[in-house]
């Protein structure tokens, strides 16, 4: 319906190939940006970004990196959590030993000890597949934890066993540590993960994208074009692990201020596994409306007995929204096992050939 | 057009100068086993260059255990496989690749969460460099490759005469297409040896005669070497120079298509006679 | 007067010398696409000039001369349509080929043609070409566009397209003057130079070629363009026959004389898509082709959703009720006007938008009548769908339908500089700068057609409205009389029959005979549908056909048929008083229909002779049997035995009582 | 370093061994817990390929429930009946709201189903029970409470529990049992046919449906088994949920389908993961329990991919 596609022709590659080749699409992602960074910045308080905006955009990078591995390369991950805390606590321990370097450079950089070590849990991958290399990864996560817990040097001998984020400033501002303001987080957070995104839309568009895919639609086949299976995994660990390496640094740096080890169990794992399933496996988009419906919706729901004017303990809420996500979820994969991607697909599709049925 | 002709292929097929014909690939006394079951036994056979070689034989006579040990995918216990003209180690598929030998898949192996473009873009890998980092900028150099290639493919799906599948994503095709499609995503590897896997199998008359004629074109105007399992016999006969026909694991006749048919023992393997 | 209009009173008369005006004026814009390996190739204008120029120095270069014939066969590709600039800059004369007409058809006018060489598509044509090197002794060389499967054949008289154009580019860097050589061979060429030579497919009887001059086409293509205001911003789908005067004049004449861009499909099973893409502010289309749309759309709404659907109706309606009427400028209600608005966000601007209609400026359909519904339905979407009576002879334009002055059941007035009279016989005839110079190599039929004195006889009966628009009844010699005297005119009740969906052909027979007999086909795609929503099973034409509810259906159809016949005092005398329908569906392999899809009557009524009997001898059904070609050239023989039924005879009085009502 | 890495370890086994079968006999009890749990995995995985990883919360959620009837007065055996049957009303609505819609849905699919469950009776639960940890009723269910203490040697002692006992000794009883119902009973041989072959075990006339929502009873009853042993040893507490992750180990080692290697594997995770921090977890201070049973199953799973009891994967095309 609101895609009149006609008069719309290539006349070249480049046009053909390019990220959204549909002017409404193309519309639809300059208003998102326009409302991303104009609108919300314009109109929203502090705790419409703290609470919903900023946890939204890095739960959404850190779903994008779970999607390349398990959505792109079909690498089945429940160590996400843990490669998230890599992140947090490099980033940490250099903002500590570089005081004086940009804190979000370190945070960009923090993810590379989160790649390397995602790149070395992704080794058994070459042999082990499906749930069994889930199951290794849950080694990740519990090693890794165990980690946190264990290594004082991470947390720099804190008594609380915490890491907490020192001050904090770039160009004047003060971007992190408690005093930073909402809006200077909300900034640095969406730069970062709609950069990231952008640049990651490329790589899944090109040669590796592909590869990524052909191993996790038929992995002997891929082997049989030429694809190395163990490089080609091995990168895809890498690259996941990066951005949720940046994703884990960015929620104790520009979100909580403050971490220990278990905000980065496995239960975070699953929380972004959520995400990524919910969205849609092999989407970018997914990502984010996974993110949103996997945080926005129990925020949401807090709200909604004091809106009706009911009286129910916070402690009950919290149960009572446990529940409800829980049966939403098994709700969701019943209706649309690949998630709110495709029903978005499945909507686009219906508008595109509107009045049509297919 | 035809820009997709990989530069080895390019040389006339035939033979060479000493008026012998060259000889591709050569299987020598290759046997495998899986764990005490023989799949192939004592086999020893070559591939020359520029012909269309079939491989046929009764079911689990062991072509498409064959095939697996051309392309590096099983390794054989016994015997050595010579690539031109130099014996081959141990290798892995993706080597195998990259040497120039491309294949497809009895039951037609595409991926089936990417359209046609992309599939056939995927025959591409080998030959596309740019890093990771060029990827991320997209911009520049990774754009630049990735048009290059694409009109590569385009030659092939021209050629292929898929135009109008191009966007389709592969699994809402009928089984005929989606084995041109494979057919397609072998060619863009620009095979110096291409292995089909029965092109034919599951295919009606119509869809039989159009992948005849494409491989026909194939072989002639890329002068790509072909490998082929097909159990189609009439197909055989018209298509392939010469025929190896195997008979539970082992080889029981090789010659020109009308040789082979008319041997006795063939006749028997396929009438199912007792051994 | 005929013959004394020279183009060049209002700019270059021939289109090498168009061409070249076109990359000087609109050097920048795109005069052609192909889609082509996935994206729309394009060239510009002085691309094109210089494509042309190469290929034409290389054709030079092989030996063609001017006068020399050049054949064109293939489907719509730019080179193809350059092919014949490039002919026509060396004075040759090029001669567009039906692709699909079979190899004795195409050997005959080749033959006949006397071409010296030949501009092919593919190994398909140069196969063909090849096979006929006996009866086209003249020919010398043939061109190939595409090498696929060429490489082995014999290459002394066999060239590949870029070949002769690397020629022609090769020379040109040798000789620095061969540039201006080339144009000033050309710059010396007249209006009354013959342009083209176009094969018409008759009803009867050998393809007749049709000599046209450059005035002929670029006069007709000048006020086809100021009629409907065209110019170089207008892009049009090149689909059609190349062979055929309408592509001839669409997309190359008005495209060089207004200098617009033509788009050429990837293939025949793209050109859906390939319309949407490019959106042509310029269509035309013969009336099949909105028919297999509208047909498509209404099999396609079947299958949604209850609500969608109700909306659709709803707005469908809304689009009769006020559609036409905004398009024609009438005054409409604000309420009208603000539900059509509504309609136009739901359903109008989305069904255009599938179509690739959406930019559509004008558009016309013409060759046989549009269904007074599905023309109607069009227009009332807000697309400006126009008729159009044309022929060869005149360069396409006869009469059009001005802006405003739409009439479903008229194909317009006549075009600018057409002069347009009704001979006794009741036959259309015309006059205009567009008639044809004459038929090659045939005087004699170049003067049964054409008076001494410019006008020439259409072989159409009709008849000129009040209000100036003319109105086709049928093919002159087919008109023809009941034994009773009432008057016959079998594709007047034909075409009402066509325009139900469900029929696809219809054949009427009743000349000297007491009444009228129909021979149906249905149309598969519609009654097929239909079948599958109400779950009746069927495993051929033949099966579907014989179907005692389609019958049933069909009948229904034939009774509106004749009840809208009986409110027509002069043809109330013609209703149908038995049908059958048909075994098996009318096909151009067995020679049913020509090459433009148009019936065969005659050859129709001696190859079903026995059905035709039995139309008149009253009996309920018969046995016939029917050989036909397959696809792949094979014959085999169908067999079954075919229904009659009868119908009642609407007497005028009941009918004009009814319609009181 | 490397003395205390390599030999040090088994110098003290050596020096004192009433405390090495201490670790011993501590390790049997765990891997008796684990391999309980793993069973319930089995059970479900077998008959349906679902990778259940509810499982540890239904061990919680029976436990709960449980205690939860007799805080609220009912007598511990009533209680137990009653647990029984909220087990199987749990069981039949996993089959009719979640399992049905979703078959033949790939198995990341079915898996994430399971952990959108374990949500639902983690909030379930919690909202019913509340977050604390609740005191197992041992006694009131007749189990023995109280310990025997051995003697070893001249200065040795190890102490077991008498409710370790009764968990091992009910843990055979329950291998033996199902033992029987799989191998003996019309419906244990369907759920094997299941497992073999779908269509099969529909020819024989038996529905998935009615199999299904009897596994899922029948893992229940693990659960249960499996909850009542475990809070005897600690607390009923979310925090199970965790530690049956452990389960997930074991069933590498001992494959996905197969009961005995639920019982082998769960033995060796239980000692490797004791011995391995009593010995060893100092070095590197201590807590190496919460992830070494996933590195023991990483580093077997390397060198053999189709675990204890698979039979080798042969790689086709």
């Amino acid at each position: 319906m609101f895609y009149r596609e006609a008069g719309q022709f290539k006349t070249s590659y480049k046009a053909d190939q390019a990220l959204f080749p549909i002017l409404q699409d193309r519309i639809g992602i300059a208003v998102i940006l326009i409302i991303a960074f104009a609108v919300i910045p314009a109109f929203a308080n502090d705790f419409f970004l703290t609470s919903i905006m900023i946890p939204f955009l890095v739960f959404a990078l850190a779903a994008i990196g779970l999607n390349i591995l398990t959505g792109y390369c079909g690498q089945l991950s429940l160590g996400t959590g843990a490669f998230m805390g890599v992140g947090a606590y490099a980033a940490y321990k250099l903002t500590s030993i570089f005081p004086d370097a940009n804190v979000i450079v370190m945070v960009l950089v923090s993810g590379v000890f989160s790649a390397a070590i995602g790149a070395v849990f992704g080794l058994p991958s070459l042999r082990i597949k499906g749930l069994y290399l889930a199951v290794t990864t849950l080694a990740a996560q519990f090693f890794l934890e165990w980690c946190f817990i264990r290594i004082p040097w991470l947390y720099n001998y804190n008594a609380s066993g915490a890491i907490e984020v020192p001050r904090r400033e770039m160009f004047g501002f003060i971007v992190t540590g408690a005093e930073a303001l909402p809006i200077t987080r909300y900034f640095v957070v969406l730069c970062i993960t709609a950069g990231i995104a952008f640049l990651m839309a490329n790589v899944l568009r090109g040669r590796i994208g592909r590869s990524w895919m052909m191993i996790r639609d038929m992995d002997i086949a891929a082997e049989l074009m030429g694809v190395r299976p163990l490089r080609t995994k091995l990168m895809a660990f890498a690259v996941s692990s990066y951005i949720c390496g940046v994703a884990g640094a960015m929620m104790v740096f520009f979100w909580l201020n403050a971490a220990e080890p278990s905000s980065y169990s496995i239960r975070l794992s699953f929380q972004i596994l959520f995400m990524v399933i919910l969205g849609g496996l092999g989407s970018l988009g997914g990502a984010f409306m996974g993110a949103a419906f996997i945080w926005i919706l129990p925020v949401l729901l807090k709200f909604v007995p004091g809106l009706l004017g009911i009286d129910i303990a916070a402690e009950t809420v919290e149960h009572a929204t446990f529940m409800i996500v829980g049966a939403l979820i098994i709700f969701f994969l019943i209706v649309e096992p690949h998630g709110f991607a495709r029903l978005w697909q499945i909507a686009k599709q219906k508008l595109r050939v509107w009045p049509f049925p297919y | 057009m035809n820009a997709f002709v990989a530069d080895e292929a390019l040389t006339p097929a035939g033979p060479d100068a000493s008026g012998e014909p060259e000889v591709l690939l050569r299987v020598d006394n290759v046997s495998l086993a899986f764990g005490g079951v023989k799949a192939i036994t004592d086999i020893s056979f070559d591939i020359r260059k520029g012909e269309i070689r079939a491989i046929i034989g009764p079911n689990g006579a062991g072509k498409t255990s064959m095939l697996n040990v051309i392309n590096g995918f099983y390794h054989p216990q016994e015997g050595t496989i010579t690539w031109r003209g130099k014996v081959r180690r141990k290798m892995k598929p993706y080597e195998a690749a990259s040497q120039g030998i491309a294949r497809t898949f009895q039951n037609v192996a595409l991926f089936k969460g990417m359209t046609t473009l992309d599939n056939i873009m995927s025959g591409r890998t080998l030959k596309m460099h740019r890093n990771f980092f060029w990827q991320v900028l997209w911009r520049g150099p990774a754009e630049r490759e990735e048009i290059e290639h694409r009109k590569r493919v385009e030659d092939i799906i021209d050629f292929l005469e898929i135009q109008a599948i191009r966007k389709t994503p592969v699994g809402r095709l009928p089984y005929g297409l989606q084995k041109r499609v494979e057919l397609g995503r072998a060619l863009a590897m620009e095979p110096e040896l291409l292995l089909l896997d029965e092109p034919m199998a599951g295919m009606n008359l119509e869809e039989k005669e159009d992948m005849s004629r494409f491989i026909i074109d194939v072989n002639q105007e890329f002068g790509t070497t072909i490998a082929l399992i097909e159990h189609d016999m009439g197909v055989v006969m018209d298509l392939s120079d010469r025929v190896v026909v195997l008979d539970y694991g082992k080889k029981i006749a090789d010659g020109p298509p009308e040789e082979v048919q008319a041997s006795q023992a063939v006749i028997d393997a396929y009438l199912g006679v007792s051994h | 007067m005929v013959g004394s209009a020279s183009a060049s009173a209002r700019g270059e008369d021939t289109f090498p010398k168009i061409l070249l005006h076109n990359a000087q004026v609109f050097g920048d814009r795109t005069a052609f696409r192909e889609k082509d390996f996935g994206i729309w190739q394009s060239w510009t204008w002085s691309e094109v000039a210089e494509e042309i120029r190469a290929f034409s120095i290389g054709l030079q270069s092989l030996g063609l001369k001017a006068g020399d014939k050049i054949a064109i066969v293939g489907a719509n590709r730019p080179r193809l349509y350059w092919a014949m600039v490039a002919a026509q800059a060396i004075g040759a004369v090029p001669v567009p080929v039906y692709a699909d007409s079979v190899a004795e058809e195409m050997a005959y006018v080749l033959g006949h043609g006397e071409v010296v060489f030949a501009i092919v598509e593919d190994q398909e044509q140069v196969d063909k070409l090849l096979s006929m090197s006996e009866e086209v002794p003249s020919l010398k060389h043939v061109i190939y566009d595409e090498a696929r499967g060429l490489r082995d054949y014999d290459h002394s008289h066999l060239h590949s397209y870029a070949s002769v154009q690397d020629k022609g580019r090769v020379l040109q860097g040798q000789f620095a003057s061969l540039k201006v050589e080339w144009e000033q061979g050309f710059a010396t060429g007249k209006g009354s130079d013959i342009a083209v030579m176009l094969y018409t497919s008759g009803t009867t009887g050998r393809p007749k070629g049709v000599m046209l001059s450059f005035d002929n086409l670029v006069i007709s293509a000048r006020n086809g363009n100021e009629f409907d205001q065209l110019d170089e911003t207008e892009e049009v789908l090149a689909y059609l026959p190349m062979a055929w005067i309408g592509d001839h004049v669409f997309s190359l004449a008005q495209a060089f004389t207004a200098g617009y861009c033509v788009n050429c499909p990837e293939g025949m099973d793209t050109i859906d898509v390939d319309r949407r893409e490019i959106a042509p502010t310029y269509f035309f289309a013969p009336p099949r082709v909105f028919e297999t749309m509208l047909t498509m759309i209404m099999v396609n709404m079947e299958d949604t959703g209850k609500a969608k659907r109700a909306m659709f109706d709803y707005f469908m309606g809304v689009a009769r009720k006020f559609g036409e009427k905004i398009l024609n400028g009438e005054d409409v209600s604000l309420k009208g006007r603000l539900l059509y608005r509504l309609g136009e966000f739901f359903v109008y601007a989305p069904l255009k938008n599938r179509m690739g209609l959406t930019r559509m400026k004008v558009g016309y359909t013409a060759g046989e009548a549009i269904g007074p519904e599905i023309f109607q339905f069009y227009r009332s979407l807000g697309l400006n769908l126009k008729q159009l009576y044309g022929q060869t002879e005149a360069s396409v334009y006869i009469t059009l339908q001005p802006d405003g002055e739409i009439f479903a059941d008229t194909v317009g007035k006549p075009a600018p500089d057409v002069e347009l009279k009704i001979a006794e016989s009741g036959e259309v005839m015309y006059r205009s700068p567009g008639v044809f110079v004459g038929y090659f190599k045939n005087d004699a039929a170049t003067g049964e057609t054409k008076t001494a004195d410019g006008w020439v006889h259409t072989g159409d009966a009709g008849i000129i409205a009040d209000n100036g628009h003319l109105k086709i009844i049928d093919r002159a010699k087919d008109v023809g009389k009941l034994t009773g005297g009432a008057l016959f005119a079998p594709k007047y009740i034909e075409n009402k029959l066509k325009f139900f969906p469900n029929i696809k052909e219809a054949v009427a027979f009743g000349h000297e005979r007491d009444r009228v007999g129909v021979f149906i086909n249905i149309d598969l795609t519609a009654v097929g549908s239909w079948a599958e929503r109400n779950n009746v099973n069927y495993a051929s034409y033949q099966e579907l056909a014989a179907h005692p509810d389609v019958y049933a259906m069909i009948e229904s159809h034939v009774e509106q048929v004749n009840r809208d016949l009986s409110r027509e005092p002069m043809m109330a005398g013609a209703q149908i008083r038995r049908f059958l329908i048909l075994h098996k569906e009318l096909d151009a392999d067995d020679g049913e229909l020509t090459r433009t899809q148009k019936v065969r009557r005659s050859f129709i009524a001696e190859r079903y002779g026995p059905l035709i009997e039995a139309l008149y001898d009253g009996s309920a059904s018969k046995y016939v049997k029917t050989e036909v070609t397959f696809e792949d050239g094979r014959k085999g023989a169908i067999e079954a035995t075919v229904e009659i039924r009868d119908m009642a005879f609407h007497d005028a009085g009941t009918a004009s009582r009814e319609a009181a009502e | 370093m490397l003395y205390d890495i390599f030999i040090d370890p088994f110098v003290q086994m050596y020096d004192m061994p009433d405390f090495f079968l201490q670790v011993l006999w501590e390790g049997f009890v765990a891997g008796i817990l684990y391999a309980l749990i793993a069973l319930g995995f089995v059970l479900i995985f077998k008959a349906s390929g679902v990778f259940n990883f509810a499982q540890g919360i239904m061990v919680v959620f029976a436990g709960l429930t449980l205690v939860g009837f007799h805080e609220n007065g009912v007598p511990a055996y009533m209680a137990l009946v009653l647990t029984v049957i909220v087990m199987g009303i749990l069981a039949y609505g996993v089959e009719r709201i979640v399992m049905r819609p979703l078959v033949n849905q790939p198995e990341i699919i079915l898996l994430m189903a399971t952990i959108g469950l374990t949500y639902f009776l983690v909030g379930f639960g919690e909202f019913v029970f509340g977050g604390e940890p609740k005191q197992m009723i041992t006694e009131e269910l007749g189990l023995p409470t109280g310990s025997t203490a051995f003697e070893i040697g001249e200065r040795g002692l190890i102490i077991l529990q008498h409710i370790d006992i009764a968990a091992a000794v009910i843990a055979v009883i329950m291998v033996t049992a199902l033992g029987i119902f799989f191998n003996k009973t019309r419906i244990g041989r369907a759920l094997r046919a299941v497992a073999d072959d779908h269509q099969a075990a529909l020819s024989v006339g038996i529905s998935l449906n009615q199999i299904w929502a009897i596994v899922w009873f029948a893992a229940g009853l693990v659960a249960l088994a499996t909850g009542i042993m475990w809070g005897a040893r600690s607390d009923v507490s979310f925090a199970l949920e965790i530690v049956a992750f452990k389960a997930l180990p074991v069933l590498i080692l001992g494959g996905f389908t197969s009961i005995p290697g639920a019982i082998v594997g769960g033995l060796i995770i239980g000692f490797g993961e004791k011995i391995g921090e009593l010995y060893w977890g100092g070095l590197v201070g201590g807590g190496i329990e919460s992830w070494l049973a996933y590195i023991i199953a990483l580093v077997f799973l390397l060198f053999r991919p189709q675990g204890l009891f698979g039979e080798r994967i042969i790689e086709r095309i």
